[in-house]
């Protein structure tokens, strides 16, 4: 049975990826709309709702085009290699608390590795192959120089984002992301929830810059910088390869929303409230799944507002903010938590 | 004013003639002269700033007075006979000056024949003068020594023609190739 | 301090450098400008633009079209202030033929410039914004230039190419709404432009963007030919509504906003303060107009069919982008012969290969947008 | 090459990115709000700045520039005379006017001796600048509030007599004809006028003058149109 439940579960995460991959790309239409005083796609369904839909038809059905001198392989090559890491990297971050149904346990997660921190970093890093391999299979000038945007941006970011959650695992004391969460219940110092970003504030803050950049949103759209390199690695891409990359982009985001709320914002716990003492067995499971998925949304949110409200930053600012700030940040971070936690225990 | 005496002293002989309407002043000057002239009228009289250069086909434009002269002769039929001198150049290539400090502009000109279309380049002392040689050249043929970068600037450079010349016609020489579309 | 930018020359084989075509379609080329660009990595080498697609022979045009048939092509010049384009033609064939325009004309004129104006620089700093990946101010601001071209429509029926005035005068007086739509706009523009302010200015991501990217040094600026926004950017107060006064400029009271460093920054504030400094002059052109009785004559008599005398003027006005410049030649026929345009943002996009050479490919796209360059206006 | 170095000192605030960038959240939650709220206020126009294009439109202004129209008087006649002086104003040359006698029997139809029998405007080539209707000396054809032009052939966006005039009826019917335009006063002479600092004190004498002279003026403008209204007839009379 336990199989069974399994491929439920990998079925449920991935149309549930999907699902909000294609809402995203709503509320990132009507969310800027709103806040640019337009009103954004508002005919197709009510409030625009269907408007997604209409898009996945357009791409769907759009010509495969492919330049003449692109490169075939890679060329094909590049969505698949974006859009895998994107999906699989979900697989080991909890969305739920656990569920019991006819007496049996059902972990709301799909695998419950307990190196499922490396799992994720790991994965992650993946992600720049598509980019790159795409950049360069194009055969096009501003998609190579999209390519290596990316390439040189991914892994500057990735360093001070490793070094924030090395702290954090410092705190936890664990690599498993389950048993993170599960250990931010309760209160810290008496009065403030038991979660990550009460303990890491700084490590939170520079997770979130790097998480930014690592997912290539404004202001650290380089790789795809519309003003200045037309579209970046995907210039040369249209109908459903390109459909790939952008729903490959959405499904990073919630990927790196779900991480930084089990990092840092307690999973599925409430503040003060333990679910657990009064609910049933299925309906807290529900309930956590619910609460974890809200919380996301926040922060998906919050990826659309700063999009729509800073200018961009140009390659090598990004670069010295990333190793001139976000390194040196993130290392002193680890220090002090290091020390902390030196004295304390 | 006497930006007129001003001028006529600092260039001495160099000033050929004047002309002036509607309080605007314009010099002719010789063409060999251009760069002397102007290095002059910027260093004596503090015409700083370069606003524009370019060229003017007068052919026409004699033709035309002469017709309108001769409309009106025929009405009084009295006045003497004007000296019939040689043509004058076809081409004026125009510098307008201007002072920042005293805010006056000045008008140089210099008459190119159409035998002898070459120019010294004034890039020498504004840089501004660039693309306006540029555009003349383009526009009527007109070829500025010692400019670094003489080319076509608003045309394509196999354009055969100089398109502000009063002999090309307004709707153009059939130059831009014929593109046919099929339904 | 200076630094010294890698040339062309530095280079044993340029054939290192890779060349990057950027236009004449491309996102951020207003309208159809191509920069061919050599680059090493992200650093410009060099950058030659290329100009010439929008050309229209709009001079050649200039000669077999009569004085009055020329001022609907002016419009098409700067198309984001054709009302600037047309005042000053109209001031240039007026200076030839010695007309005196009644001064009720003259402000009426000088209150559609300054309107003029404000759209402009709207548009410029916009889509200055948009290309730095600010999207958010260009709605702000656009939103607002929609409400200028309002009261323009309702002046005399066009909001884009507006056809403003007639050689002689303006061919209408100003709706009687006018004043109370301009009173319903100002506190909205007024808060735009604030808004904008608030988002970008003090913004450090706006901030390095902008400030020291493609300094001009004042002297480079004057010798090439620099006017408006961009010579006074550099540091050179030099406008012409203070200094070769028209209309009623000498009458009323607005600053000339100089920047420092001519890098796109002191660009950028230059044109938010004109903003608040035209609102300015509006608000007392206003008070001027008001003391003008409703009959006032609007139209200098001027003969039906336009026949200058022989000669040739020069007459140029502060356009939004700078000196905007009609040199015109007349034979004594209806017709002018020679019309030449001095149009503001040619002489500044010359400079262009100077400006960017040794910055970014990114500081290109900002440089382009603060110069305000106008494809309409550079190829005619 | 050498260029200067601009070295800016940055305050505190602008130093950290953060806090200015929550100050523009800020603001831009502001708008999000204000919107949101809008969006769910009823009828097609609820964002103030967005207009519902097909069902909410714009109120264009009374003089709009928009396709011709031919104008008919009290009586239904055409005021074209068909002389053709729209077409010399033109700069764009997309008028073509072909001038016929009005036979008989038709003079009801026409308010003129002559009438167009071929009226054409080029839309492809107009470009709205509104000359012909200031050169017109009948006000015979006036820009009207069309503004929903595109068509699918070249042969559509010519537009003809019938159109001209179904332009005509369409706007008389929605109520949007131009209203009469005031005649521009014209100054009295060519002299100088007097000095601009003068101007506020001088206006109260010169009301006086300008009225005489708007008086004049459009005497004057009337007599020289109909003149040369005349003018043109005689020229393409001697041409036909």
């Amino acid at each position: 049975m336990n199989w069974v439940i399994a491929i439920i579960k990998v079925v449920f995460i991935w149309t549930w990826c999907l699902l909000w991959a294609t809402v995203m790309t709503w509320a990132e239409r009507r969310g800027s709309a709103m806040i640019q005083d337009r009103l954004g796609p508002n005919r197709a369904g009510p409030f625009g709702l269907f408007q997604p839909i209409a898009d996945g038809i357009k791409l769907f059905t759009k010509e495969e085009f492919r330049p003449k001198t692109a490169r075939k392989i890679l060329f094909n090559l590049g969505p698949i290699l974006f859009a895998i890491p994107a999906f699989s990297a979900y697989a080991v971050i909890p969305f739920g608390d656990k569920i019991v149904i006819g007496g049996k346990e059902i972990l709301l997660q799909v695998a419950d590795v307990n190196i499922g921190f490396l799992y994720v970093l790991a994965i992650g890093a993946l992600a720049v192959y598509g980019i790159v391999v795409g950049g360069w299979g194009s055969n096009n000038k501003y998609s190579i120089l999209g390519g290596l945007r990316s390439t040189a941006q991914l892994i500057s970011y990735e360093v001070p984002w490793g070094l924030a959650l090395l702290a954090a695992v410092f705190v936890y004391g664990t690599f498993d992301l389950r048993q993170i969460a599960l250990e931010q219940t309760g209160t810290f110092l008496g009065f403030l929830p038991n979660w990550g970003v009460f303990k890491q504030p700084l490590g939170f803050l520079i997770f979130t810059v790097a998480a930014y950049a690592e997912a290539n949103r404004v202001p650290f759209d380089l790789p795809e910088a519309e003003s200045e390199i037309v579209a970046g690695y995907h210039t040369e891409y249209g109908g459903m390869r390109l459909g790939l990359y952008l729903f490959g982009e959405y499904v990073n985001l919630y990927t790196l929303s779900a991480l930084c709320v089990t990092l840092y914002f307690g999973a599925w716990n409430l503040p003060y409230i333990d679910m657990s003492k009064f609910l049933g067995p299925i309906s807290y499971g529900i309930a956590s799944f619910v609460v974890f998925w809200l919380k996301v949304m926040v922060f998906l949110l919050s990826f659309i507002w700063v999009r729509w409200t800073v200018p961009r930053f140009r390659y090598d600012q990004v670069m010295r903010l990333g190793w001139k700030t976000l390194i040196p940040l993130a290392l002193f971070n680890l220090l002090i938590t290091a020390l902390f936690i030196q004295l304390t225990v | 004013m006497g930006l007129k005496e001003d001028v006529q002293n600092t260039l001495g002989e160099l000033a050929l003639d004047f002309l002036e309407c509607q309080g605007d002043l314009s010099v002719t000057v010789p063409k060999d002269k251009i760069v002397e002239v102007l290095t002059k009228l910027r260093d004596n009289l503090g015409f700083n700033f370069l606003s524009d250069v370019f060229g003017v086909d007068n052919s026409v434009f004699y033709e035309k007075l002469a017709k309108a002269k001769a409309k009106k002769k025929k009405g009084e039929e009295d006045k003497e006979e004007e000296p019939q001198g040689p043509p004058p150049p076809r081409f004026e290539v125009v510098y307008l000056l201007l002072s920042l400090e005293t805010n006056k502009r000045l008008a140089v000109k210099i008459q190119v024949p159409e035998d002898d279309l070459v120019v010294d380049s004034v890039t020498c002392l504004w840089k501004a003068a660039d693309w306006p040689e540029r555009e003349t050249f383009d526009m009527f043929g007109i070829r500025f020594k010692g400019h670094h970068n003489l080319k076509r600037l608003l045309m394509w450079d196999e354009f055969p023609a100089h398109p502000l010349r009063k002999d090309y016609p307004l709707e153009g020489q059939g130059e831009e190739r014929i593109l046919e579309y099929n339904d | 301090m200076e630094v010294r930018r890698p040339t062309i020359e530095d280079w044993d084989n340029p054939g290192d450098l890779v060349t990057i075509n950027i236009g004449p379609s491309h996102p951020a080329m207003h309208g159809t400008l191509r920069v061919i660009a050599q680059t090493d990595g992200e650093t410009i080498v060099s950058a030659e633009p290329e100009i010439g697609y929008l050309h229209r022979g709009v001079e050649k045009l200039g000669e077999h079209l009569t004085y009055h048939q020329f001022i609907p092509i002016t419009d098409r010049l700067n198309y984001c202030s054709a009302i600037a384009n047309n005042v000053s033609y109209e001031m240039a064939v007026e200076k030839l033929m010695g007309i005196k325009v009644p001064e009720k004309a003259q402000v009426i004129r000088m209150i559609m410039m300054e309107l003029a104006r404000i759209a402009d620089h709207i548009v410029c700093i916009g889509i200055l914004g948009v290309d730095l990946g600010a999207f958010t101010p260009f709605f702000y601001l656009f939103i607002q230039r929609e409400e200028i071209y309002e009261i323009f429509e309702w002046y005399n029926g066009a909001r884009l190419t507006n056809t403003f005035g007639r050689i002689g005068g303006v061919e209408a007086d100003l709706p009687e709404d006018f004043e109370e739509r301009w009173r319903k706009l100002l506190p909205n523009l007024k808060k735009a432009i604030d808004e904008t302010d608030k988002l970008l200015t003090h913004n450090r991501i706006w901030m390095d963007r902008t400030i020291g990217v493609t300094a001009f040094s004042p002297e480079d600026a004057l010798s090439w030919g620099f006017t408006g926004p961009c010579l006074r950017a550099c540091g050179v107060k030099r406008d012409l509504r203070k200094d070769e006064p028209y209309c009623f400029y000498d009458q009323v009271d607005f600053e000339i906003p100089v920047g420092k460093h001519g890098d796109v920054f002191d660009r950028y504030i230059v044109r938010m303060i004109e903003m608040e400094e035209s609102i300015k002059i509006i608000d007392q052109a206003i008070k001027i107009y008001k003391e003008f009785p409703p009959d006032a004559p609007l139209m200098a008599k001027v003969p039906k069919i336009i026949k200058p005398p022989v000669g040739e003027v020069y007459s140029a006005i502060e356009a939004p982008n700078g000196e905007l410049g009609f040199w015109i030649k007349s034979d004594g026929s209806d017709k002018p012969y020679r019309i030449k345009i001095r149009p503001p943002c040619y002489m500044v996009y010359q400079a262009f290969p100077e400006l960017v050479q040794g910055e970014m490919i990114a500081d290109l796209i900002a440089c382009l947008s603060s110069l305000n360059i106008i494809a309409g206006e550079l190829d005619r | 090459m050498a260029k200067p170095v601009v070295k800016k000192k940055y305050t505190l605030t602008e130093r950290v990115y953060l806090i200015e960038i929550i100050k523009g959240l800020g603001l831009t939650f502001k708008h999000f709000v204000f919107n949101v709220k809008a969006s769910f206020r009823p009828g097609p126009h609820t964002v103030p700045t967005c207009w519902q294009y097909p069902e909410d439109r714009r109120e264009i202004a009374p003089i709009f520039r928009g396709a011709h129209m031919l104008m008919l008087d009290d009586q239904g006649r055409i005021k074209c005379v068909g002389c053709g002086m729209c077409a010399k104003a033109c700069p764009a040359q997309c008028i073509t006017v072909k001038r016929g006698k009005v036979a008989e029997g038709e003079e009801s139809k026409y308010v003129g001796k002559t009438y167009p029998e071929e009226f054409v405007v080029d839309l492809t080539r107009c470009i709205f600048c509104g000359f012909c209707e200031e050169a017109c000396p009948k006000g015979a054809i006036v820009l009207g509030p069309e503004y929903e032009l595109a068509q699918y052939t070249r042969e559509e966006c010519q537009l003809t007599k019938e159109g001209l005039l179904a332009n005509y009826y369409k706007a008389k019917e929605e109520g949007k004809l131009k209203p009469p335009k005031k005649p521009v006063p014209v100054a009295a002479s060519a002299e100088p006028v007097a000095k601009k600092a003068a101007a506020a004190k001088k206006a109260a004498p010169k009301k006086v003058e300008a009225q005489g002279a708007e008086a004049k003026g459009d005497a004057k403008e009337a007599k020289a149109k109909e003149a040369e209204a005349k003018k043109a007839e005689k020229e393409q009379k001697s041409e036909g």
